[in-house]
């Protein structure tokens, strides 16, 4: 592989001390895994992840009331990530009922389509995700149809992230399938190095080739490594959809306290589709863990073992904050290498 | 955080459908997020198109990436 | 301690199972290759002839995908663990557990195609059993075959030498990925199908042209779990090229379509062998000859160490690593 | 149509289902005995050596009872089919199905007590496979075991001549009404044990001081179904004496009691075979010999003609008819 | 068998002509083909079965009535006989729920003393049987056990039987466990030969014996061959206790009409473990076939095939008889024996 | 038409409950129907003494056979 060696060097050449990036996107993590990315670059050039998953930061109330759903005899359909999640007494692959996965909420309205039994789609997602709900929405779904809308959006949390103080962070690669949608305006605010990548192993090398340059020349702004999909301005029929649909509102995030205008909620004229007023299911709100130190150790400023619920209150088995939900969360990797031992 | 796949439209069809080709593979999706053209590529994410991917742009990353190698071999 | 689904998609939560509970026999060995090597089956010499004897119970859903259906895995997933210890398949059991209430025309289907299955492999179903459970008891239908064969030379997956190629049969992933994707409702149809079949002919073929260190056939936890088995118990390292692996186009646009690793994911008609090197190409010809072997290909090497790696198409580097759990269709 | 709980019970209704389903095979015969026999298992002839295969797959509820457990019964049950066949037990296979949630503590009581049945019974597991099924689709475990051995002579259960005698090697009805009392809530506790147990030492023993030409085991259907089997592929008619039949005084009682005839319900421990008259007391003594033979008893002959007949204890006559379905205890 | 010889020989001695006499037990019939009586018997005396066992009779609207109480949750408790009668869509052992086989209705108390839920036990039988329920019933079973009463009594059905007119019958075998706690006063007012019989082989012939040499002598009376256990007066603790719980009543019978006071229902002073009136269940009453000929082929005037419904409306799967339900009945034979060809 | 089975009294327990032996096996019954004492025999129907049986009847019914038999020899 001539040109993998080659960008290698470059990487080489213009590293010339420690730089640690971070980006916030599960698909980025697995193509830097799949690659074997980090084995190629220079030893000072650290890549990290970050609150990256909508899935992983899905708090433990909103699987309980999926749960909840399912045991009233409803159909549950969701992603497969979204399975193995654990809430308060158990996740959704390991209760009796009907819990179906499906690659998209229109299945779940085919699924609706089918059958004379409720059917509840569990709505996870960034910006990339939203919008697919609210076209599904304006569609005319049939009355046994709703959702249980969970949708968050990137930039609050960033925020919220960054203003918990200093990081050793150098600077993030943006989520290039949330700025698809979203376009990178937003993140414009931010004053940190940020580059917008895309998903294949180049994408990502340029990505932090871009970035090292950014911060090496002292910049601080958003550049797009990504521009056969991303634009400044994102896919503006989608995110106007997303708008007729949900309004933005206050949630709470696994493991974080509740942040500001972070989410989606269903608007007024669409709230016949919201299956916890259907069902009179509540999100019971866990009680936040002050102690999770999530955001410390996403900044880079704390260890997992800093933190005194680790391997206690939060575990692989009952996680408390991301960090032990996500597969690549520093958590849940320092817990099972422990447990290994 | 949201895997996404390229795809080309083949075919437009009733109630903001097309079936498009991921590679050796079809599968209709939705095009309710994107104006569309037979034989333009989309980006699939949860069995909907949620952006045309221009060929221009495709093009001009790999003009990037042909720039950073160029650097190199200065 | 509870049994949980992990415990059954391989990989290494079900690796402890295996040490720590089912293999806990102190009569676990009739005289040549036993339980104790957790092989794709036993060796029993009997005079002089090596008897191969393994067992598989099959419970995959839907009962009929693109490619094939329970019958037809039932009969080779046995046919081909026989080959997999080098042994010729010769006399199968067929035994059911059936769900009350369970459509008797289907059965008739089930039982047609593990009849022409047996036809391609050569084999014969000699004896049986059925039970039938009360509705709720089992879902739907549970089919065991367990078969024996002839060995001229054992084959273990254990015995992997530095030096040795690595040699897959044929495309990856295909089996796994057509049942997921059937299963989960994407309406691919047939547009992927399972790779289902004997594979007794291009082993028997392979073993004609060269040496065959060691056999796996990549069912369950996929090519992952089998190479990660054949390298830890041969105490090796097998290093894969990336680019060299076969994977059909359809499969792979699927498997990135899902979040899915197709080398993850379980084959029923393929095999995994490590080879002499001064063999190799031979064998490669051999097998391509065959009519399951045409996309075979050499894909890696045996060096001294541990572990199984990944060299990466970018020239990066990863550990290949069994799967935990059963792959689930991802969207982030 | 669909598959109901008579199917499962043998008898008539589950021979339709096999004749015309369960059967239909063109690849049933690797060279000996097959699948169209229907015998406790099959048969290969490999290079002058008879290799008898069998399979059984185990659902007994509950899975620990008076006098045993289900792994207990399956490594029996394997073992004994062999044996049926004039085969030594050499090599059993195992699989298991179990449900998530199963308990590994029962796991390991199950392979351990299949264990301790393998060292008496002088067989071995050699290889196994795992299946684990999500909540609900299966209930607790299901346990296959194949089996291996060697056949001096092969013996069919087919071959009863007239004039043969009918031993059987030991008290009928323990197991099924074990069973029954234990999942029914009568409150027997240990007073009725099953009888499951290997028998390859009497049958040895038996076939070493004379003339076997015929042996089952009397499972499920129990005596009134394998005497029938043997009868009617024997094309001969078989008249059994009541007196005659070895019956525990318990085991009676708790008939009587529940309205079920011992004969119809399983053995796992007994044989009934047909011997040469000549040869008949010199068999029975040697089985009365072997730890699991103390009550064998001569309890019929083989005549001309066809049907089964029970002379009864008052001069009458009957026919013993397979049963049709499980027994269920009844009040009138 | 000595013993079985002479007693044949004393039978051959005594019958000079045809003979037939029904007994009206289930349990007779099991042992009298369990010992092969009939093949010792001479030709000219057949002994048949009458309506003889009190699960072949229930009609199928009882059986409906059990299947409703296992489909709203409770725990069906019943004798195992029952398991296998067809009601109109099906018999217990072929649903869904939780349904158990309990020795007696005591054992049937003892699951509801150790659950929360409902266990509704499912009251067949005939005398025999019902003071065994009663004398529950009066040691305070817990709240959550009720009974469906189905119970019946044999004295009634054999008057509707005998003013159907002419039988072929010259006398009748009378059911000794009934008379044990019922005694057989009620039986002298019927004016045809009748003589009671234990279960014995010899037990049996001796009643055979009875019979045949009271036809003989002209007489038309109850005598008792099973003495050791059956008295004229029964068991009158047992009686008393079980018409302190339970009343008569005019009930139906699987193809039969409404037979009066042929039934038992619950006094209002225990009408608390009535399940009907507990889950608001109604015994739908299957409208009766008058076709069914049922009587007449008890009665021996008639064969299966003379009846329009037989292997049409009634077969072995869905039989409107009983003489369709019971395996030792004459149209469930008939109709096997006719599939077979 | 109640398949009932007689047993031995081995011992009277509290709650209308007694052992009893039908023969090698034993099993706790209900007494509610009958008065009996340890010793005597009953006749046991769905877990119920239905009846108690007496020694002097039994052999009146043996006695009737004998007479039966008696009538044959003659
Ligand atoms: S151990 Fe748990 S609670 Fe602590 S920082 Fe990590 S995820 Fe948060
Ligand atoms: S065939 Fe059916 S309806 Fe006719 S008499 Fe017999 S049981 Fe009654
Ligand atoms: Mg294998
Ligand atoms: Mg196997
Ligand atoms: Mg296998
Ligand atoms: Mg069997
Ligand atoms: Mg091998
Ligand atoms: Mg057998
Ligand atoms: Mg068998
Ligand atoms: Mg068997
Ligand atoms: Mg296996
Ligand atoms: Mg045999």
């Amino acid at each position: 592989m001539a040109e993998g060696k080659d960008i290698k060097k470059a990487l080489d050449d213009i590293v010339d001390r420690k730089y640690t990036f971070m980006h916030i996107c599960g698909t980025h993590e697995a193509a830097i895994a799949k690659s074997g990315l980090r084995s190629i670059l220079p030893d000072d050039l650290k890549i990290v992840m970050g609150p990256g998953c909508p899935v992983c930061i899905t708090p433990q109330g909103e699987i309980d009331a999926a749960i909840e759903m399912a045991e009233k005899g409803c159909i549950v359909a969701t992603y497969g990530d979204l399975m193995r999640v654990p809430g308060t007494k158990g996740s959704l692959d390991s209760i009796d009922g009907d819990v179906r996965v499906v690659q998209g909420v229109h299945k779940a309205v085919e699924i609706a389509e089918k059958t004379d039994k409720e059917v509840v789609f569990i709505s996870v997602g960034f910006e990339t995700t939203a919008p697919t709900v609210a076209a599904a929405l304006l569609t005319n779904p049939p009355e046994n149809f709703s959702i249980v809308c969970c949708h968050r959006f990137v930039p609050p949390a960033m925020k919220y992230l960054l203003e918990q103080g200093e990081a050793q962070i150098d600077g993030f690669m943006l989520p290039g399938h949330v700025c698809v949608v979203a376009g990178y305006e937003d993140y414009e605010k931010f004053r940190v190095p940020q580059v917008v990548a895309g998903f294949e192993a180049d994408d990502i090398l340029l990505g932090l080739y871009m970035l090292v340059k950014q911060v090496k020349e002292g910049r601080a702004e958003v550049e797009n490594a990504y521009p056969r999909a991303v634009s400044r301005e994102g896919n503006k029929k989608a995110m106007e959809m997303m708008y007729r649909v949900f309004e933005s509102h206050d949630v709470d995030w696994r493991g974080f306290p509740v942040i500001p205008d972070s989410g989606l909620k269903l608007k007024p004229e669409f709230e016949k589709y919201d299956a916890l007023k259907k069902f009179n299911v509540e999100i019971r709100h866990v009680e936040k863990h002050s102690a999770c130190i999530c955001d410390k150790v996403l900044r880079g400023v704390a260890d997992p073992t800093d933190c005194r619920l680790f391997g206690k209150a939060c575990t692989p088995q009952k996680p408390v904050g991301p960090c032990m939900v996500s597969h690549e969360g520093a958590c849940k990797i320092w817990a099972l290498y422990n447990q290994k031992r | 955080m949201c895997i996404a796949v390229p795809a080309e439209v083949l075919e437009i069809k009733d109630g903001n459908k097309a079936v498009v080709d991921y590679g050796n593979l079809q599968q209709e999706v939705r095009i309710d997020l994107v104006d569309v053209n037979v034989g333009e590529f989309v980006l699939v994410h949860v069995g909907f198109a949620i952006q045309k991917l221009s060929r221009e742009d495709a093009l001009q990353t790999r003009q990037i990436f042909k720039e950073v190698y160029a650097a190199m071999e200065e | 301690m509870k049994i949980n689904m992990m415990h059954g998609a391989g990989g290494a939560v079900f690796g402890e199972l295996l040490g720590e509970t089912l293999t806990k026999y102190k009569n676990n060995n009739a005289g040549g290759i036993g339980l104790e090597s957790l092989d794709d089956g036993a060796v029993i010499p009997i005079d002089g002839k090596n008897i191969v004897l393994t067992t598989d119970s099959h419970v995959v859903r839907p009962l009929f995908f693109p490619g094939g259906d329970i019958g037809r895995i039932a009969v080779c997933g046995t046919a081909n663990d026989l080959a997999m210890m080098g042994g010729k398949p010769l006399a199968l059991t067929c035994s059911m557990i059936i769900e009350e209430g369970f459509d008797i025309e289907i059965l008739e289907r089930i039982v047609q195609s593990m009849d022409s299955a047996l036809e391609e492999a050569g084999a014969s179903i000699v004896t049986g059993d059925t039970k039938v459970l009360a509705k709720g008891e089992i879902d739907g239908i549970a089919i065991n075959t367990a078969g024996i064969g002839i060995a001229e030379k054992p084959v273990r997956d254990s015995a992997l030498k530095p030096g040795d190629i690595i040699i897959v049969s044929g495309t990856l992933g295909d089996h796994g990925l057509a049942i997921m994707t059937s299963r989960e409702g994407f309406d691919f149809g047939e547009q992927i199908r399972s790779d289902v079949a004997p594979v007794w002919n291009l082993v028997n073929a392979a073993m004609q042209a060269g040496e065959v260190h060691a056999m796996k056939d990549p069912t369950r936890g996929g090519f992952s779990n089998a190479i990660n088995e054949m390298a830890e118990k041969s105490g090796v390292q097998v290093r894969i090229s990336e680019e060299s692996l076969p994977i059909r186009r359809s499969v792979r646009s699927a498997s990135e379509l899902l979040g899915i690793n197709p080398l993850d994911v379980a084959n029923e008609g393929k095999v995994v062998m490590g080879v002499a090197p001064e063999d190799a190409e031979a064998i490669l010809a051999a097998i391509k000859k065959d009519k399951y072997g045409k996309d075979a290909a050499i894909v890696g090497r045996v060096v001294e160490g541990k572990s199984v790696i990944m060299e990466t198409g970018i020239g990066g580097e990863r550990f290949i690593e069994p799967p935990v759990g059963d792959p689930v269709p991802r969207v982030c």
